[in-house]
């Protein structure tokens, strides 16, 4: 096992993503996630790989469109709005059924918006920011350690399903520094005889396509993908529970929110109140079956988020209506503290809504 | 004299070998229709042809081949 | 035992520098740690500040609101932070910079000229690492032991030259 | 022995352009090339979205369906990750000069070693008949009612002179396929674009000059006089960079 | 009042918006929605107006930030990859609290897809397609003359309320033909002091923005906004009711779905089972209140969708998980028939589930 | 009597720019442009996303921000409505030339009556100073840490010469503001680049080399010399096209 | 009443065409109708058809799915939409371009030479408006009283110079 | 002689207009901080300045007025 080492949240990324056999990256600047392109810039050229700066966020969609089609793992990274203008692309790598990584490290929006972390690229990551029926698998790390462990894990689910999956990360997460033991290198070992490497002669042409003029055939590759996402749904969905065994009040939040929720949690736990945590840790597919058996035993719970509230729609979905869900939130690039969430678990505490 | 084989099923009419063809030889067959609800080309008299399929280099549709 | 400690002062002083001097402290001791920087557009100027939490357990929020540990490096920083310190924490006020004194009496201060003890050893930049030495004293926060280790993580590998200076700051401050 | 015949690089779907559309002639010329050159194993085209976006279907290579003018992005990334493979885009107007604007200059200042056809048009042919980026002064089209305006509307871009003032690519030429003496250029010019890639020599865009007899509302032969009465004045054939040639000198 | 004219979809929204006053247009072609912009190209030069043909959909949905920044109406319209790609514009146009209309005549996907008409782009247009926390007023037009009216409508409440506001038909409506009034030409009377007109040098400059780099002040601009919207959810949710006086199922269906859905009610009545149906006018604000009240009484939903189900989530959240809720859907391009709707009705009539 | 003061058209606002940064001379040189031509009350700018994100404080003119890259197109839009006003753009390297590619060729193809300032410093300033599409061969950036290598990285673009081959634009300069001879041409430039404007001349583009000292990591001073030394040599200051002047001839 | 109908053909013979002429025939009657064609990309050739619906009552779908009258101008338009036909429904068969007869019995047929027809009165491109014609005639899906005003709307102004032979070739049609 | 005016408190303390100076009368006072941290710029012998300005117009922060 290697030693832990100390790294930024986006450059533990980087190094993962390295790790898992990815040799190609593309990416355009934007803070708060320009350290880990500055990582592959580093990197890249030192192992035969490419970093390529394209010349806007869609120019890089699209060669990771270009590389996924040749069967190699290929990543990029942006923020928020940088993601936005990948909708289009995104959807074609969905629609062409290609493996990919594209991370998102959340700032406060909406438009230029701010710099500071946010969750709010939440709907946008989960239900489909691009045209289409299609879903991303979407992942969201709550440590520099996850960063690395999801970028490895995201890699490998993409391959398996071709579905492109996402790391939905938040400023914080990309800028802070902890202790990290770094995944072993691996290379995936999913065959793809789709992939676009010149027929060598050798067979029928390969094609990379998300066109089908037929409806009936659009409607069947839509379906046959849906059955995919079933899969997908029933085997990968993820999340840490944090002494839910007995709670009364149960708070759900990811990545940064997460973490103060812990506290928040903990500290409730002091004051006697049975006070849990589930941290989703795929938000697509979004952890609908520990929500739906607390349902039954719990007074309610409570989405932390660093948005106007969007998982909170979600959770509500996961537990059927069965119980209040309240919404605790900061926006913009402001931060729950510990002490908000702790009053959002006492006044569900207090007063049967 | 060169061997002229037309594709016919595939030939859209349109014309653009008859304009092509330095001798003059090609015609959209008016009283023909393929499956494709085409007119095709055929030519009128191979005899004279010289080979230098010229008609075919304009076809967009590949539908001529030219042998000597 | 955790630390909170936060760090703060104008972009330039080396703010988070100094808080990435304390993660690798720890780091080296095999704490758990967070350090965790604010960020902002590439312009100078402006306040920079960096959360550094030192622990023996798994850390929680990474962002320090309550710190046990305060370092201000200019007026702005203390004017900002002086009430969010725990009761009975510390603030270290770098006493050229800042010529007043903390209001709080339920707290440690401790005043360090280390802008002009910077540059009277000869390291006008290192005034944040003369903070670092003398937080290390008074709060134990993390070890004295073996400074080097941590020292050589930091300082990256292209200006290892300053090693010797650092260390020499940082002791300046622990002596004091 | 067989004078002319279908290239092998060509499957036998049949195209399903008009009759008459220049796209048929362009494809067997991008065919031949490849079979010229031997590399039809370790090729990969990528089609535009446009009336070629069927191209797919059509070259016997592996071949990727690209969004609409992001084709040189996407070659990029199969170019970058396979540099042993010839990457070649086919796009029409719209996709390359103009959605793709961005993605067709930065792909040439890069010297990306990818070989770029491009199909001028002067129309937006899939879509019903948009004015094009290409589009002349005064012409006629859906979005141009009245004849394009160049006050409002702009004027026409010239790509090749356009990329021609950047150092990055290795050879720019036009050429047109309204006739039989240019089809033979033009089938020289795209072989040379190929080669140029196989020598590693880098970024080679031809464009070519082409009708659309549906859209110009014209028999197909009357469209090929207009390439050579109306479009050619404007869009002068010719090398328009040829880096390593001048470097030879 | 003005009579009966034949138009398509396309057009009829193209003259509205003429009538409506909006005198700049801004798109780029895109199947199946060029009749609108080859209407306004025609039109536009000889009423003095603005057609042109961006280089783009992204330069499009940027030049309708610019005319909406100086106070006219404004619109572009595009189908879904399109769209796609005017995510980041949109977000801008949110965060900087300009109205506008951006009208999507939806066509299959995800990916290139297909040309047919879809309504896959309901989640894109619903929950925020592009990134932060923001809403477009979002309107579903079921004939030709709603095509004309929610034009109108959408261009008074984007200018009421400052928030842009988006036509969502499908392949279908932009299309067909129908008898239509148009609507008298009107004008907004909508003050706009925030417009960037030129001081005149009587004012103090006007910034037209939506930066904030102090989150905390991006947090307020968040909530402020979130208030109208909360003020939009109360008073401009819109739908129509057919037969839902008694029924026990009811089927929600919006657009085509709608009206396919209406025939397989009046089927279904033949029938002998109490049907009906809500027809949700504005998908957001989703009209809530309607469902919530008949999940009281009533068997089930159906949800009809030319999509893999998108807003039956929406009818769950508004029906609070109440009554199961079931998908009727095609995908792709494809459109479902009566008869598959009424064997949806069917079924739930049949089997309590 | 004063013979400097700032210009009436800055704001009192303090500039956020680091200690030496040239945007403040060309802000200023703005200003003073539209002073002269007395157009204060009828100007609206557009504020890119760069360095220069906040040029909306600065100016007393109405401003809008505009998304990254599209200015060019924020300002169609505002100049289509409103003829009448004097519009321009205030745009670095990475914003014109990289992400807003497409809209700036097209603003200029279409002879956009608008004006552009173009601040090409070589480097992505606002974001910690990666490589931007004008750096120069060789030069270190955070995302070029071994130096910009055109094999991988391209070669950059220089801009006046690429959109001078364009039919389109009216006027099309570069001047540098390291010394105070540069400066002052400068100004004259600028002040053409808004009077074609209220002349209805349509498309001017100012390219102004300048400096980061920051991200160059130099002293300010030093930055200028640089841009002596390396920058113009690269990027050679003058007119480009004037069109009106040509036909004037 | 409610009358759906589905015609069918290549893309150039001028379906869509035919079916703007019922809708503007039900429109200046003052009817319920609506127009809905199939659409693709630009490209000639294939096939092209067109719903169109003329009613009392307001319009539901306006797909048609189920057909009263299919008219059938190649062949495989009459493979495809033969089956869909409602009992008691009627069919109109260009039986100049499709060779075969009508498989089923529950339907009215007609046969109509229309292409050749069109040849014959000067008006190559009008077999779709004699189809009209006929079907005006023997369904009455619209009636024949003041086919100008109809005519007028769906002959663009440019080309009111080819209203007098539309016109005639309606007449053709309603005649036989 | 020339009059010059310094906003001092915006002074960033860049040094480009003591480089401009013809006659070399400005300079950086290392000894002074303005409340943006920053060491301001000031001249040395006003008599000597002949107010060319080129301070002025090479100051990014418009902090000099000049004044004949
Ligand atoms: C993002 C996006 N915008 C627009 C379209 C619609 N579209 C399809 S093809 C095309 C233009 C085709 O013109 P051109 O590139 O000149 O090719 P041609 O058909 O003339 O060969 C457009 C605008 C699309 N599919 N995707
Ligand atoms: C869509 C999008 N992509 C990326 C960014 C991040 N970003 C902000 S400024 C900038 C580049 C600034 O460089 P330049 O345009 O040269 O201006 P300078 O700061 O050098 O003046 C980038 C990439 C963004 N805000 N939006
Ligand atoms: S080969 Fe030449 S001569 Fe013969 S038919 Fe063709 S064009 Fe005419
Ligand atoms: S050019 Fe080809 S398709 Fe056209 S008529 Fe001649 S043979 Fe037929
Ligand atoms: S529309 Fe034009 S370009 Fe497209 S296939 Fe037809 S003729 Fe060719
Ligand atoms: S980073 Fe560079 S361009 Fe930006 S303000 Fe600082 S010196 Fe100027
Ligand atoms: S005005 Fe001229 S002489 Fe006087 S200080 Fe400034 S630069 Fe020097
Ligand atoms: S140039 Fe201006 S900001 Fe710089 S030192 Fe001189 S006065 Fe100060
Ligand atoms: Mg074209
Ligand atoms: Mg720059």
């Amino acid at each position: 096992m290697s030693e832990k080492v100390l790294m930024k949240g986006n450059e533990a990324i980087a190094e993962a993503a390295v790790r898992a056999g990815c040799m190609h990256y593309f990416g355009y600047p934007i803070t708060p996630q320009t350290e880990l392109a500055a990582y592959m810039a580093k990197r890249m050229p030192k192992i035969g790989g490419t970093f390529l700066q394209a010349e806007s966020e869609i120019a890089a969609i699209n060669m990771v469109y270009g590389v996924s089609a040749s069967g190699k793992r290929v990543m990029t990274s942006s923020s928020s709005p940088g993601v936005s203008l990948k909708q289009e692309g995104i959807s074609y790598i969905a629609g062409a059924d290609l493996p990919a990584l594209i991370v998102n490290v959340q700032r406060g929006g909406p438009g230029l918006g701010g710099i500071q972390p946010s969750q709010s690229d939440y709907f946008q990551a989960t239900k489909g920011g691009g045209h289409g029926d299609y879903h991303l698998i979407v992942l969201t790390p709550a440590s520099v350690q996850e960063m690395a462990d999801l970028t490895s894990l995201a890699f490998d689910l993409s391959d398996k399903y071709r579905v492109p999956a996402m790391l939905l990360a938040d400023g914080t997460m990309g800028q802070m520094m902890e202790p990290v033991i770094l995944p072993e290198p691996h290379e995936s070992h999913i065959d793809k005889p789709w992939a676009v490497t010149g027929t060598q002669m050798k067979r029928r042409h390969n094609i990379v396509n998300s066109l089908y003029l037929d409806p009936a055939e659009l409607e069947k590759t839509n379906i046959e993908r849906f059955e995919r996402y079933k899969l997908i749904e029933e085997n990968e969905a993820r999340y840490e529970s944090f002494m839910t065994e007995d709670a009364e009040i149960v708070v759900v939040a990811f990545g940064i929110a997460a973490r103060v929720s812990k506290n928040a949690v903990a500290a409730a736990r002091k004051e006697g109140i049975k006070a849990g945590l589930i941290r989703p840790i795929t938000v697509w597919p979004f952890p609908k079956k520990p929500i739906s058996e607390l349902a039954e035993k719990v007074k309610g719970f409570i989405s932390v988020e660093l948005s106007m509230g969007q998982m909170i729609e979600d959770i509500k979905l996961a537990e059927n209506c069965i119980r209040p869900v309240e919404l605790c939130f900061r926006a913009g690039g402001m931060i729950p503290s510990p002490e908000q969430v702790l009053d959002s678990i006492r006044k569900m505490q207090g007063g049967k809504k | 004299m060169a061997k002229l084989t037309f594709k016919t099923d595939i030939c859209k009419g349109c014309g653009l070998c008859v304009n092509a063809c330095p001798k003059h030889l090609l015609t959209i067959a008016k009283d023909k229709i393929n499956k494709k609800g085409h007119s095709p080309a055929e030519i009128t008299d191979e005899t004279q042809c010289i080979g230098c399929a010229f008609c075919a280099t304009m076809c967009p549709d590949c539908v001529i081949t030219v042998e000597k | 035992m955790t630390t909170n400690i936060l760090l703060a002062g104008f972009g330039g002083q080396g703010i988070l520098f100094a808080g990435k001097f304390l993660a690798y402290k720890g780091l080296t001791e095999g704490r758990e740690l967070s350090w965790l920087p604010s960020y902002g557009p590439e312009m100078r100027g402006g306040t920079a500040n960096c959360s550094v939490i030192l622990s023996d357990e798994p850390i929680g929020s990474p962002i320090v609101s309550a710190p046990d540990v305060l370092v201000a490096m200019n007026l702005p920083s203390l004017d900002k932070y002086e009430s969010t310190v725990v009761s009975g924490g510390s603030i270290f006020v770098d006493s050229t910079l800042i010529e007043r004194k903390v209001k709080r009496d339920d707290v440690k201060v401790f005043y360090v000229p280390s802008t002009s003890l910077a540059q009277q050893i000869g390291a006008p930049t290192l005034a944040n690492m003369i903070m670092v030495g003398k937080v290390i004293k008074e709060t134990g926060a993390v070890s004295y032991d073996n400074l080097e280790a941590a020292l050589k993580k930091v300082v990256s590998a292209r200006h290892q030259d300053l090693f010797d200076i650092n260390l020499k700051a940082i002791n300046t401050g622990y002596e004091l | 022995m067989t004078v002319f015949e279908k290239p092998k690089s060509l499957t036998d779907a049949e195209l399903h352009y008009c009759p008459g559309c220049t796209h048929g002639i362009i494809h067997r010329l991008v065919a031949e090339a490849i079979d010229e050159l031997g590399i039809e194993g370790r090729t990969v085209g990528v089609a535009p979205v446009g009336c070629a976006v069927m191209a797919y279907n059509y070259f016997t290579c592996d071949m990727v369906e690209a969004a609409h003018g992001r084709a040189p992005a996407v070659a990029t990334g199969l170019k970058r990750s396979m540099p042993d493979n010839i990457i070649f885009t086919y796009q029409g107007d719209g996709d390359l000069a103009s959605i793709g604007m961005a993605e067709t200059v930065h792909a040439a200042t890069r010297n990306e070693n990818i070989t770029v056809i491009f199909v001028n048009n002067a129309i937006y042919g899939m879509t019903g008949g948009q004015m094009a980026p290409t589009s002349l002064p005064g012409q006629v089209t859906q979005t141009s009612p009245y004849g394009r305006d160049v006050k409002t509307a702009g004027f026409p871009i010239r790509v090749c002179e356009m990329l021609s003032a950047l150092d990055g690519p290795e050879y720019i030429a036009r050429v047109a396929v309204n006739n039989v003496k240019n089809v033979k250029a033009a089938k020289k010019a795209i072989e040379k674009a190929f080669k140029n890639q196989v020598e590693n020599k880098g970024f080679s865009l031809i464009e070519v000059v082409s009708s659309c007899p549906t859209n110009w509302g014209m028999t197909p032969q009357k469209a090929l006089d207009w390439v050579e009465s109306n479009m050619i004045p404007y869009y002068p054939l010719g090398v328009y960079k040829d880096r390593s040639a001048k470097e030879g000198e």
